[in-house]
């Protein structure tokens, strides 16, 4: 298996002449997209934090309509997904295609035993009346706040799912790209930005775990 | 209508506003020019071909001097302006405990006022000169704003909450109104008029005004009181299922949740619009909410209402949960 | 398994012990605040991330300064607007 | 007595490097990317324009018998829209930026140069949104999607608008994003940050805002889309949301904005400063932390949009301090272009004429800036007039100036021609009597009460409108002249040579225009920039053609 862990000269990309700037670059690049991804999410964290703090009894009673051992269960798995991710990346340096394609494989799946719970969670949702619009039934002190949270829950945790899913896609992509390829792996800064990408959308659900599931859990 | 340009004075505000105006305008001028005369003067002596000396310069350390001064003396100079405007904004919108205590709610594309009197207008405010004017203020729809450019005051009308803010003018005559945020189609047609009469005069309008109306405000909030319910619980006589209202207004309120609030205009509009948000301690959440079946003039005179009550005492074995 | 792989190991390890910290501490009866405990382990979880995960605490001090660039300006907004409401009840 | 030197056009650069029309479009080289921008922008530049155009015109009367209310507040919008983010937000940046970031550091491109054409096709995209809502019948909410009006009240095509915004705001955020790394990464051997030209600091400094304040953006409309596609009430009052909220957050990035639009703009003015005056700027160092200041202190700074709105009075006394902090910077800028005069050699070139307009103009913009920043005084000038002449004397007289200065300035570089020089020089003066001859008036109007917005209005503001109204022609006189001669002048001026200014910038030391990957050897440097002084000869004298003189 000496062809797998081959490490072999990158592609470079104009206007770059060696390797270690491309590298660089391509990082530093990526942490400054995440940047702005902070401050995209920040966004909404900025508005549940004010309806949080206008409304707490409406949140808190909404709080109780989550279940927090589903939530628990997704932040395990994401941060499994998050843990082979970073290996993948490893493996991917070191130019080990063999171990770079298993845990691609497992962090896909992670991600996707992910969506599925969310999923799952939605429907229950829908089942419950919670689903804010003119579906929305709750009994409770200030049902227009506590649609609000439900509002936020779907928008915020929607839009985590979106870059999941744009996530999952990449990986997929990516997989099916080294696994296709003979050639040894000469574009490695792929799988280091994306690694990087795969730890941020895991960052994001870390505070939407206890900001939507641990309010006020029974 | 009496509009002049500048300067009229037509407010207690009018005067502090237009100093700080004329101060600052003088101090941003006097460095504007400056800054131009200098420009031009450099521009002169240093233009390509003249025989102005151009050895080099002064030393870094007055360089850095300069930089310091032209930087730090301005800087305190407009800081006295900003404490001194900050105050005069502080007491804007920091209402005194007496004064004519007016209502207004803003629709598209006009304004409704509400005299404690019970008089209603629409578009026009008639208002007796020298007395402190009290602006208790809503929208219906979308943000307005609430803007008397001769008073010098402004403050956007808010759907949903109450803003207040209090003037005096000094001047009879009649003012524009304008609706100062934009709200759509006719923002722009959304002008009033405020009227300031002589005392005289405003109590005979009062009194022709009155003529029309079916008793004061509170009077009128008195019989939405019992028309629309609230009585049935709210009312001492009755089985302790609410807390009294008697009172209670301008009061602290204990809630369940442990905390304390002021029973002030958006406490008691918010405890008919959505009476499960702060619910009094020792009682149950069991009002029904009023949401859509009262409208914002119902919601200002029941108000008005609670308000008049706040002299009488309120019964004591009424409070025991 | 190498070097590196045992500490991603670890980092995993510690990453679930803070999760079942974080959850437990959300039963705890602090009235309302348990929010606050909450988002600091939240906050510990993430530096975990970023410095082992996304190897920072392998990186330039660039990279450094630029993954802690964003939560530091989103702190500026959540401060500033903040402000605004719980200072919002005006004087009477 | 010399003879002019006869210049000519390099054989090979990088506008006839390939030249088949997919070759510009799917080109990945900056230059062709910033000419790309330079037509898009112009295209926005003057649909925006028209709008303005036409609401001066129905200003002209208080009755406004031209449109109707609903026509006029949606000119309005789509002037608002199109000109601060399609055409002042990308102006100088995207397009001077892109043309001369790389140039200036020393590198052969942009650290991303298939990011930055994307960015451009996500901008065209954006664009292509924005132009829709407003053929299918134009949006009426005001630039400013003030809610509950654009979420639940309004009848436009704002979620379309929106979404425009929102995908402009991804262009914005890739160019910063390309803008920072580039900076960062490919400085040229010896290009230390404090050897940077002031124009690359200010870009700096303006992508800095772009990260951090476009997503907030971005999402803001995104919520107000989603509240009006679904009627759930993010911002609606009547849904438990907080339109204040909305207002935060927009300002959060709007406010910024403004940095955005009017920093790379005074890194041109300092360009321009010590080319014309052949020195050395004064102060460099105080200028490069005065534009960071501006970038960090610009995010504290929203709330002063506020003040009226119903936010916490204790908040707006904190704003206000800040806002003054904030001048501050501003200010030491200022002091130091007029300091970089001071013993200089000085000609009256079109970019200087330009730039003094811009430090006269900018000085007036800031200046009424601190009296809105006063909260007595800001209550009773805001949402008037008085805001409205405010920020077109920093968007339009500053921004606008400086894109105009710089333009002239780099034009034999990009094109590696000169433009007419007395034609020039008319027209600055032309834009500069016009622009104050429509814009002073509503200061006036402003302080008088007049609020912004209306189109009828009282009878005793008719002859002020009337004076703004009739500065207009010269105004678009002042923009159509540089189009049409520099448009001319791209095909027929005189050649221009390498370096026609004489001055000392990396991107002065490649042929103009220069060749596909601007340097044929990457540069190496060895002094600070604006080394007028040590220059070889002749440092004093200006253009070649003028040696002899």
């Amino acid at each position: 298996m000496a062809d797998n862990v081959s490490t072999s000269p990158e592609v470079l990309n104009f206007p770059f002449e060696e390797p270690a700037h491309q590298r660089e670059t391509a990082l530093f690049g990526m942490w400054v997209f995440l940047v702005t991804e902070v401050l995209f999410f920040g966004g909404m964290f900025t508005a549940y934090l004010v309806y949080r703090y206008s409304h707490l009894q409406a949140f808190l009673e909404a709080g109780r309509h989550q279940e927090w051992y589903l939530g628990a269960l997704n932040t395990a798995v994401l941060m499994t997904s998050g843990f082979t991710m970073a290996l993948a990346v490893q493996a991917a340096r070191r130019g080990d295609r063999t171990w770079l394609l298993r845990l691609f494989t497992m962090t896909w799946l992670l991600g996707a035993a992910f969506l599925a719970i969310e999923g799952y969670e939605y429907h229950t949702k829908f089942v419950e009346h919670l689903v804010p619009g003119n579906g929305f039934a709750f009994t409770g002190s200030d049902p227009a706040a506590a649609q609000l949270f439900f509002v936020l829950y779907f928008t915020m945790t929607g839009m985590h799912m979106f870059h999941m899913f744009i996530g999952l896609m990449l990986i997929l992509f990516f997989g099916l790209w080294t696994a296709g390829s003979t050639r040894p792996m000469h574009k490695p800064n792929c799988f280091e930005v994306l690694g990087l990408y795969w730890a941020f959308v895991d960052i994001v659900w870390l505070f939407l775990y206890p900001l939507f599931y641990l309010v006020n859990p029974s | 209508m009496s509009f002049q340009p500048l300067p009229y004075e037509d407010s207690t505000y009018a005067a502090p506003v237009d100093t700080i105006f004329v101060l600052l305008t003088t101090l941003c001028s006097v460095i504007t020019l400056a800054i131009f005369a200098v420009i031009i003067f450099f521009c002169i002596r240093y233009r390509r071909g003249s025989s102005a000396d151009r050895t080099p310069g002064p030393p870094k350390k007055e360089q850095k001097i300069m930089e310091y001064s032209w930087t730090i003396i301005p800087l305190v100079l407009f800081l006295f302006l900003f404490v001194w405007a900050a105050d005069v904004y502080y007491n804007m919108f920091s209402p005194p405990a007496d004064g004519i205590p007016i209502y207004v709610i803003g629709k598209q594309w006009m304004w409704k006022m509400e005299h404690p009197e019970g008089e209603r207008e629409i578009d026009q405010l008639h208002i007796p000169v020298d007395r402190q004017i009290i602006l208790t203020l809503t929208s219906q729809d979308v943000i307005h704003d609430f803007d008397v450019p001769a008073f010098r005051i402004k403050h956007d009308v808010l759907p949903g909450r109450y803003v207040r803010m209090w003037f005096k003018a000094t001047k009879v005559g009649t003012y524009y109104l304008f609706c100062g945020q934009y709200c759509g189609a006719l923002h722009s047609q959304m002008i009033g008029q405020i009227i300031v009469m002589t005392a005289a005069d405003y109590a005979k309008w009062l009194d022709e005004a009155g003529a029309t109306t079916s008793g004061s405000l509170a009077g009128e909030g008195s019989r939405y009181f019992h028309e629309l319910g609230c009585s049935g619980c709210h009312e001492n006589s009755k089985v302790v299922q609410a807390p009294s209202l008697a009172g209670i207004y301008g009061e602290p309120v204990p809630l369940e949740s442990g905390q304390m609030v002021t029973a002030d205009d958006d406490y008691l509009r918010d405890s008919i619009l959505l009476p499960g948000k702060q619910i009094a301690r020792g009682f149950q959440n069991i009002m029904p909410s009023y949401q859509g079946l009262v409208s914002e003039e119902q919601i200002v005179a029941l108000i008005a209402y609670i308000r008049s009550e706040r002299n009488t005492p309120a019964p004591t074995a009424g409070s025991t949960p | 398994m190498n070097k590196s792989t045992i500490e991603h190991l670890k980092i995993l390890a510690s990453l679930f012990l803070l999760l079942a910290l974080t959850t437990a501490v959300a039963f705890v009866p602090l009235g309302s605040w348990n929010w606050i405990p909450n988002l600091v382990l939240s906050v510990l979880m993430t530096g975990l991330i970023i410095l082992f995960f996304m190897r920072v605490r392998y990186s330039a001090p660039l990279i450094w300064l630029t993954s802690v660039a964003g939560f530091v300006w989103l702190s500026l907004l959540l401060f500033l607007i903040i402000l605004d409401y719980i200072s919002r009840p005006w004087p009477q | 007595m010399t003879t002019q030197p006869v210049h000519t056009l390099p054989p090979k650069n990088y506008l006839n490097a390939k030249e088949t029309v997919a070759s510009w479009f799917f080109t990945h080289d900056h230059k062709r990317i910033a000419l790309l921008y330079l037509a898009s922008i112009t295209f926005f530049f003057f649909i925006g324009g028209i709008a303005a155009m036409l609401m001066r015109l129905e200003l002209i009367h208080p009755r406004g018998y031209l449109f109707t209310s609903d026509t006029y507040n949606k000119l309005f919008t789509m002037h608002g829209v199109i000109m601060v983010w399609f055409f002042l937000i990308p102006a100088i940046p995207n397009v001077l930026g892109n043309f001369l970031l790389p140039l200036m550091i020393g590198a052969k491109d942009l650290a991303f140069p298939r990011l930055n054409l994307i960015s451009w096709y996500v901008f065209m995209f954006g664009g292509l949104f924005a132009v829709a809502s407003i053929l299918f019948g134009g949006v009426d909410t005001g630039w400013t999607f003030y809610t509950p009006y654009s979420s639940t009240y309004s009848n436009g095509w704002v979620i379309a608008m929106a979404v425009g915004i929102f995908i402009n705001g991804f262009s914005s955020i890739f160019t910063g994003l390309n803008f920072i790394v580039t900076t960062h990464k490919l400085r040229a051997p010896g290009m230390t940050w404090f050897r940077l030209p002031l124009f690359v600091w200010t870009l700096y400094s303006t992508s800095l805002i772009f990260v951090l304040a476009t997503p907030v953006l971005a999402i803001t409309l995104f919520l107000v889309a989603l509240e009006r596609l679904f009627g759930v009430g993010i911002f609606d009052p009547h849904l438990g949301g907080d339109p204040l909220l909305f207002q935060h957050l927009f300002w959060f990035y709007s406010h910024p904005a403004v940095y955005i639009m009017v920093l790379p703009a005074m890194g041109v003015v300092s360009e321009l400063m010590a080319a014309f005056a052949r020195k050395r700027i004064f102060g460099y160092n105080f200028i490069v932390y005065a534009s960071l200041g501006i970038a960090f202190l610009g995010f504290l700074v929203w709330g002063h949009h506020m003040f009226v709105s119903g936010e916490s009075i204790y908040a707006g006394m904190i704003f206000s301090l800040l806002s003054f902090f904030v001048a501050v910077p501003s200010a030491i800028k200022v002091f130091n272009w007029t300091a970089t005069l001071y013993k200089g050699t000085i000609t009256f070139d079109t970019p200087l004429l330009y730039a003094l307009g811009f430090v006269a103009l900018f000085t007036i913009g800031g200046m009424t800036g601190l009296m809105l920043a006063s909260l007595a005084v800001d209550v009773h000038v805001t949402q008037t007039y008085f805001v409205v002449a405010h920020f077109h004397y920093i968007m339009v007289g500053g921004a606008v100036m400086a894109y105009l200065g710089g333009m002239h300035y780099w034009f034999p570089k990009i094109t590696g021609r000169m433009y007419p020089e007395t034609l020039a020089r008319w027209s600055a003066v032309i834009l500069f009597v016009g622009f104050n001859m429509t814009f002073f008036p509503q200061f006036i109007l402003g302080y008088m009460g007049m609020p912004r917005r209306y189109h009828v209005y009282p009878e005793e503001f008719q002859m002020l409108n009337v004076i703004s109204t009739l500065g207009t022609p010269l105004l678009g006189i002042g923009y159509m002249l540089p189009l049409g001669y520099l448009g001319w002048a791209s095909f027929f001026g005189r050649i221009a040579g390498p370096n026609p200014w004489r001055a000392p910038g990396l991107e002065w030391q490649t042929s103009s225009p220069p060749p596909e990957h601007n340097f044929s050897a990457i540069p190496v440097v060895t002094t600070g920039p604006y080394a007028y002084d040590l220059l070889p000869d002749g440092s004093k004298s200006f253009t070649e053609s003028d040696d002899g003189g």
